[in-house]
């Protein structure tokens, strides 16, 4: 059963295409949908939530048509929008019991159901201080919030990290993580800082001007690459050259990176050769990981990608 | 050449206190401000570009504080976080227009090169209500290299920006550094900054954490005791080795979401166990795949900081 | 020796404080549309918001109630046997404040949702663009309402107490109540389609302000003109110009409500002729403000 | 382009708006039209056009207008920051106030007094010279009005909201009840001026001041000078970002 399908959906503002021809199966589960800023990303959310009506072609939401039962699927999706939404005079609590009424639940449930989901979301005391005095992070938050609170199939997030510092970011792509492992709700999570989109989604839709770039499981977009970046406390150099002499390819000069032949970890000889040669120069190993082939090479420009474009 | 001084500062609102009794002198070439949100990295830009007064303490430029002196602008280019511009414009008059504010003497060419220093002459003459947050941002620039500044400084340059909007702006904020400009910018994200920055700033929490050259602080964080990450041929077996060895204090077994398992280390003594490490897997003939520091990112790393 | 079963005390549990899934009732379109007339009213009042916002809203409703507490203080201690101020003239002598009420509530009920975007959660659920409109003009109009018609209950208390007698006051009363009833739904319906028009709160007042404020200012200097001329026609018909006079002009012509200085629609028909600028001034704000909800684009 | 130009054009960029123009336009427009029906319905009389053209032009239109024109050359640039584009520049900040309120006036004189002064002709031709003293009323007040506003818009957000108050508030009911809020009111120091333009007979048909017209054009350039330096002092002290 997938959770969302399009076949051949178009958009187009006069000479402007925002979307080309986009075919796509998305499963339950957590989907990335991943594009430079204007790639066509928030085109598509509009059309799944109804708002927007294709050019052409078909688009069906949790199986039902996008387009002529929007309504329908609005009461069943929950949106987390990229820009910020907020009333600056009202408290989180008061913003998500209306919202949760306007979805369409019992005053009691309402209340109820808020104060859990702001719990799951992380805010605390805070929720009963306005809105206008919260920080970035607490604003995502209640966005998050709102989009949970009617307990959808789907929830449709734009974004989620924008803005945020580090522990920001970690603890948004956890919440996602549990959305969609946890929680039992699918969802459909845009962004364009890439590195976050591999430790969190299952599988991943590139778009690139409007049209389907690649559609697969994580795994697939980010198959570890052949190679393997090492970094020493001292004598990089030297530990290039002893390297070399063994008959691996490396090249890099602070970050090491040692070209894998792509067999299976089992038969790889450099992982000991590394292990040794640092062993025998009694330097200190920093770091040594499979450079994850990370989703960024599908955006450097093509001529620099080391031939990574799908 | 000019060079930024910011003696015994400190700034706040109500209790709040936003920045707390920092000194840093800030020289030509690309310095990144660096600290999560809330740090008072925009408070400390502000004061800088002469826009709030310090509480106490005093910024300046050169030896001239920068607070009510419009004359510091002559040689101070500014790119504020807001988006508000005059939407109404194209972009080649708003350049125009802060060119023409300078007094420039050659107006219209200055405004030509730094449209073209940032790669905008082909949408130039389109309203800016018609411009992606990238090029809004690229305009911006232009306009505050309109009049050729000493100082630029610019804060959150990056935010909300796609990989190749970022890639294209490192390489200019580099390419000004190199030509001997004071560049300070301000950012909340690691990758960044490390990248073209020659020295760092550090604020946390209104503090200042750490300055100097990159990799020196980021040696100095190595010794601090370490969390790492291990996968091996065999796990149990490196485990009871790295105990055995006295360079860790802790060490867990624990299954990865994704399958498989992993060791995590609780390293005394950063130095003393990445020595270790390689030796004690080659004697227990235990293959080494992964070994990684699992707490790098800024905010742990500030949080060290703060806590020393 | 078995051990004894020990009698199981209160079991000690840990309940799954996971996320809870929901299948109970899910309301449809009536209720929910009645949450956000139900919201937006008390927001008319500040009710759920900051105390801030509840400044302005409860400081009119007492500038407005006052004077005709006074007066029903004055009828009781004194024992005159008149109100002195009928009911339906009640509205126009607080004008400014009525005005400035809808100027500024307006804004706070539309141009905060488009300002911060909020329309935008509004539309990515089930809530159709017409209800969002619907609830917003009841909710404006029953604020309105409250602050119009209070006075004027006060006042009839304040008359029955003083044993004025009691048909005449209530059916005057009844013809006032009628009368503020259509002049909040005026008022509200011209407030909000001005006020939908820009996100920047401070022009919206303004905007709304202006508005009003000038069609009072004209309606009153072309009836002046029509008495001095002796144009009958024009000091009449003046009266559709501003809302106030819109209404009192009605209550004059169906009720003759006591209000002799203010414009009288001629004829019999005149009455019908306002009464359809009423009704089509209600209209068309509706329907303009449909029109404006459909242009929101959501993010 | 000099300086002070280049910031009158940034201004207007950021003034006329769509939706701002249209308050701005709706304004004198009501005024010429109520000036029309009057001549159509044969109200030539003195009495009439003093009524219209000092409670509607000077005692609404003008005031309105001017919240408008002297909050908009200022206020929208603090709130969605733009202003920064003016404060980052070696620039006196005098230039910047004395540019934005030549705006304001230029726009608001623009707007009103050819509308004062036809409004006038059309009612009562050259007589009394009624239409040249309310022009010229009307002109003399909207410099004090928008300095006033201007300086209201660097204060404080809600300046529109705060100047209305003046305006309808302030000018009309309290200065009805109170004689002595008549003194500071903007309104009366130009009546007192088209006192003096217009002729006797008009001033016995209600053209008169409760303020003598030394005492008014004193008071008038005290008023714009005052707001103007303040504003200056204030722009020159106004804080960007912080924990707001």
């Amino acid at each position: 059963m997938t959770v969302i399908t399009t076949r051949g959906l178009t958009k187009r503002y006069g000479p402007v295409t925002a979307l080309d021809d986009l075919s796509v199966d998305l499963a339950p589960g957590v989907v990335g949908l991943v594009g430079a800023n204007g790639a066509g990303k928030s085109t598509l959310i509009k059309i799944l939530l109804g708002l927007l009506p294709p050019t052409s072609g078909t688009v069906e939401v949790l199986g039902l048509d996008a387009v002529a039962e929007g309504e329908a699927v609005r009461a069943r999706v929950g949106y987390m929008p990229e820009h910020d939404c907020l009333p600056a005079d009202v408290s989180a609590t008061e913003l998500v019991v209306h919202m949760a009424r306007i979805s369409g639940l019992p005053p009691t449930a309402a209340r109820e159901r808020t104060a859990d989901v702001l719990r799951h979301v992380g805010l605390y005391e805070e929720r009963y201080r306005l809105i206008g005095g919260y920080s970035t992070g607490m604003r995502q938050r209640v966005k998050l919030a709102q989009a949970l609170v009617h307990d959808p199939d789907l929830v449709l997030l734009d974004e989620p990290t924008n803005g945020l510092d580090p522990a920001g970011r970690d603890d948004m792509l956890g919440l996602v993580r549990r959305i969609g492992a946890d929680f039992g709700i699918s969802v459909l999570v845009t962004s364009h800082l890439l590195g976050e989109l591999e430790r969190v989604c299952d599988a991943v839709v590139v778009v690139d001007g409007g049209r389907l770039l690649r559609s697969s499981s994580t795994a697939d977009a980010t198959a570890q690459r052949s190679v393997l970046a090492v970094e020493v406390d001292a004598r990089t150099g030297e530990l290039a050259a002893a390297l070399r002499a063994a008959g691996l390819q490396v090249d890099g000069d602070r970050v090491l990176e040692v070209a894998l032949r792509g067999a299976g970890p089992a038969d790889e000889p450099a992982y000991d050769l590394v292990r040794d040669a640092v062993a025998h120069l009694g330097i200190g190993l920093l770091r040594m990981e499979r450079r994850r082939h990370s989703i960024s090479e599908l955006f450097r420009p093509a001529e620099e990608a080391p031939g990574v474009r799908a | 050449m000019t060079t930024i001084e910011v003696e015994a500062v400190s700034r706040w609102f109500g209790n709040v206190v936003a920045v707390n009794d920092v000194t840093m002198r800030i020289g030509p070439g690309v310095t990144g401000l660096l600290g999560p949100n809330g740090a008072g990295k925009s408070t400390l830009l502000n004061m800088v570009g002469g826009f709030l007064p310090p509480s106490t303490g005093t910024v300046a430029l050169d030896g001239r504080p920068t607070w009510r002196d419009e004359q510091i602008y002559r040689g101070v280019g500014l790119v504020p976080e807001r988006e508000g511009m005059y939407e109404a414009l194209s972009g080649a008059e708003l350049v125009l227009a802060n060119a023409r504010l300078h007094g420039l003497p050659d107006a219209r060419g200055a405004a030509r090169r730094a449209i073209d220093a940032v790669e905008m002459s082909a949408a130039a003459d389109r309203p800016l209500s018609t411009y992606s947050k990238g090029m809004k941002q690229r305009i911006k620039m232009a306009t505050a290299l309109v009049h050729d500044p000493a100082v630029l400084l610019l804060d959150e340059p990056f935010n909300g920006m796609d990989p190749r909007q970022r890639m294209q702006l490192m390489d200019l904020l580099s390419q000004l550094g190199e030509q001997g400009r004071t560049v300070l910018f301000s950012s909340h994200i690691l990758e960044e900054v490390e990248q073209i920055a020659g020295s760092i700033q550090v604020m946390v929490a209104g503090r200042h954490a750490a300055s100097g050259d990159f990799r020196e602080i980021r040696r100095l964080m190595t010794e601090r005791p370490h969390q790492y990450v291990v996968r091996s041929s065999d796990d149990r077996a490196l485990a009871a080795a790295v105990i055995a060895g006295g360079s860790a204090f802790g060490v867990e077994l624990r299954a990865d979401p994704a399958g498989g398992g992993a060791l995590h280390v609780q390293a005394a003594d950063v130095g003393r166990f990445s020595h270790a490490l390689p030796v004690l897997a080659a004697q227990h003939g235990v293959r080494l795949f992964e070994v990684a520091p699992e707490d790098e990112s800024l905010e742990s790393v500030f949080a060290y900081l703060v806590e020393r | 020796m078995s051990v004894p079963d020990v009698p199981a005390r209160s079991a000690g549990v840990i309940h799954d404080l996971g996320f809870r899934h929901y299948d109970g009732p899910r309301l449809g379109r009536r209720q929910v549309v009645r949450a956000l007339f139900v919201e937006s009213t008390r927001g008319a009042y500040g009710l759920g918001r900051s105390t801030r916002s509840k400044i302005m809203p409860f400081l009119l409703l007492a500038a407005v109630t006052l004077p005709a507490l006074v007066v029903a203080v004055v009828l009781n201690v004194t024992g005159t046997a008149s109100l002195g101020i009928g009911y339906a003239a009640y509205p126009i002598s607080v004008l400014p404040l009525l005005s400035l009420y809808v100027a500024g509530q307006a804004p706070a009920l539309v141009s905060r949702d488009l300002r911060f975007r909020v329309v935008t959660l509004y539309f990515s659920r089930p809530l159709r663009r017409e209800d969002y409109v619907r609830a917003k003009l009841a909710a404006l109009a029953c604020a309105t309402a409250v602050l119009t018609c209070l006075p004027v209950l006060v006042l009839y208390a304040g008359a029955l107490l003083a044993q004025l007698p009691f048909w005449a006051q209530t059916r005057a009363a009844a013809v006032g109540l009628l009368g503020c009833l259509l002049l909040s739904m005026l008022l509200a319906g011209i407030a909000l389609v001005i006020a939908a028009v820009t996100p920047r709160r401070g022009l919206g007042v303004a905007a709304v302000i202006t508005v009003l404020v000038m069609l009072t200012a004209v309606q009153g200097i072309l009836q002046a003109l029509g008495q001095d001329q002796g144009n009958a026609g024009l000091e009449h018909w003046s009266g559709l110009l501003s809302p106030f006079t819109l209404v009192s002009g009605l209550q004059r012509w169906a009720f003759d409500a006591p209000l002799e200085d203010l414009p009288d629609p001629p004829g019999a028909l005149g009455g019908w002729v306002y009464l359809a600028v009423a009704l089509a001034v209600l209209a068309g704000s509706y329907a303009l403000l449909v029109l404006r909800s459909r242009r929101v684009s959501v993010s | 382009m000099g300086p002070g130009a280049v910031i009158a054009r940034l201004t207007v960029s950021g003034l006329l708006g769509r939706r701002r123009a249209a308050v701005l336009v709706v304004l004198p427009l009501v005024l010429l039209v109520l000036a029309g029906v009057f001549r159509a319905v044969g109200g030539q009389d003195l009495r009439t056009a003093v009524l219209l053209l000092s409670t509607l032009g000077l005692g609404t239109v003008v005031p309105l207008l001017c919240v408008v024109v002297g909050t908009g050359v200022v206020g929208p640039e603090i709130e969605d920051g733009s202003i920064l584009y003016l404060l980052s520049k070696p620039l006196r900040r005098s230039l910047i106030v004395l540019s934005k309120l030549a705006v304001a006036v230029a726009t608001s004189w623009a707007l009103l007094v050819p509308s004062v002064l036809v409004a006038g002709v059309l009612l009562v031709g050259t007589a009394q010279r009624l239409a040249v003293a309310y022009a010229l009323a009307a002109a003399v007040a909207a410099v004090a009005y928008c300095a006033l506003f201007l300086l209201l818009a660097v204060l404080t957000r809600n300046a529109v909201v705060i100047g209305l108050l003046y305006a309808l508030i302030w000018e009309t009911t309290i200065a009805g009840v109170v004689p002595g809020a008549r003194v500071l009111s903007v309104r009366q120091w130009a009546y007192a001026v088209a006192e003096a333009v217009a002729g006797d007979e008009a001033v016995r048909q209600g053209v008169d001041s409760d303020v003598g017209l030394t005492t008014s054009i004193v008071l008038l350039a005290l008023v714009t000078g005052l707001a103007s330096t303040y504003a200056v002092r204030r722009l020159r002290a106004l804080r960007l970002g912080g924990q707001e």
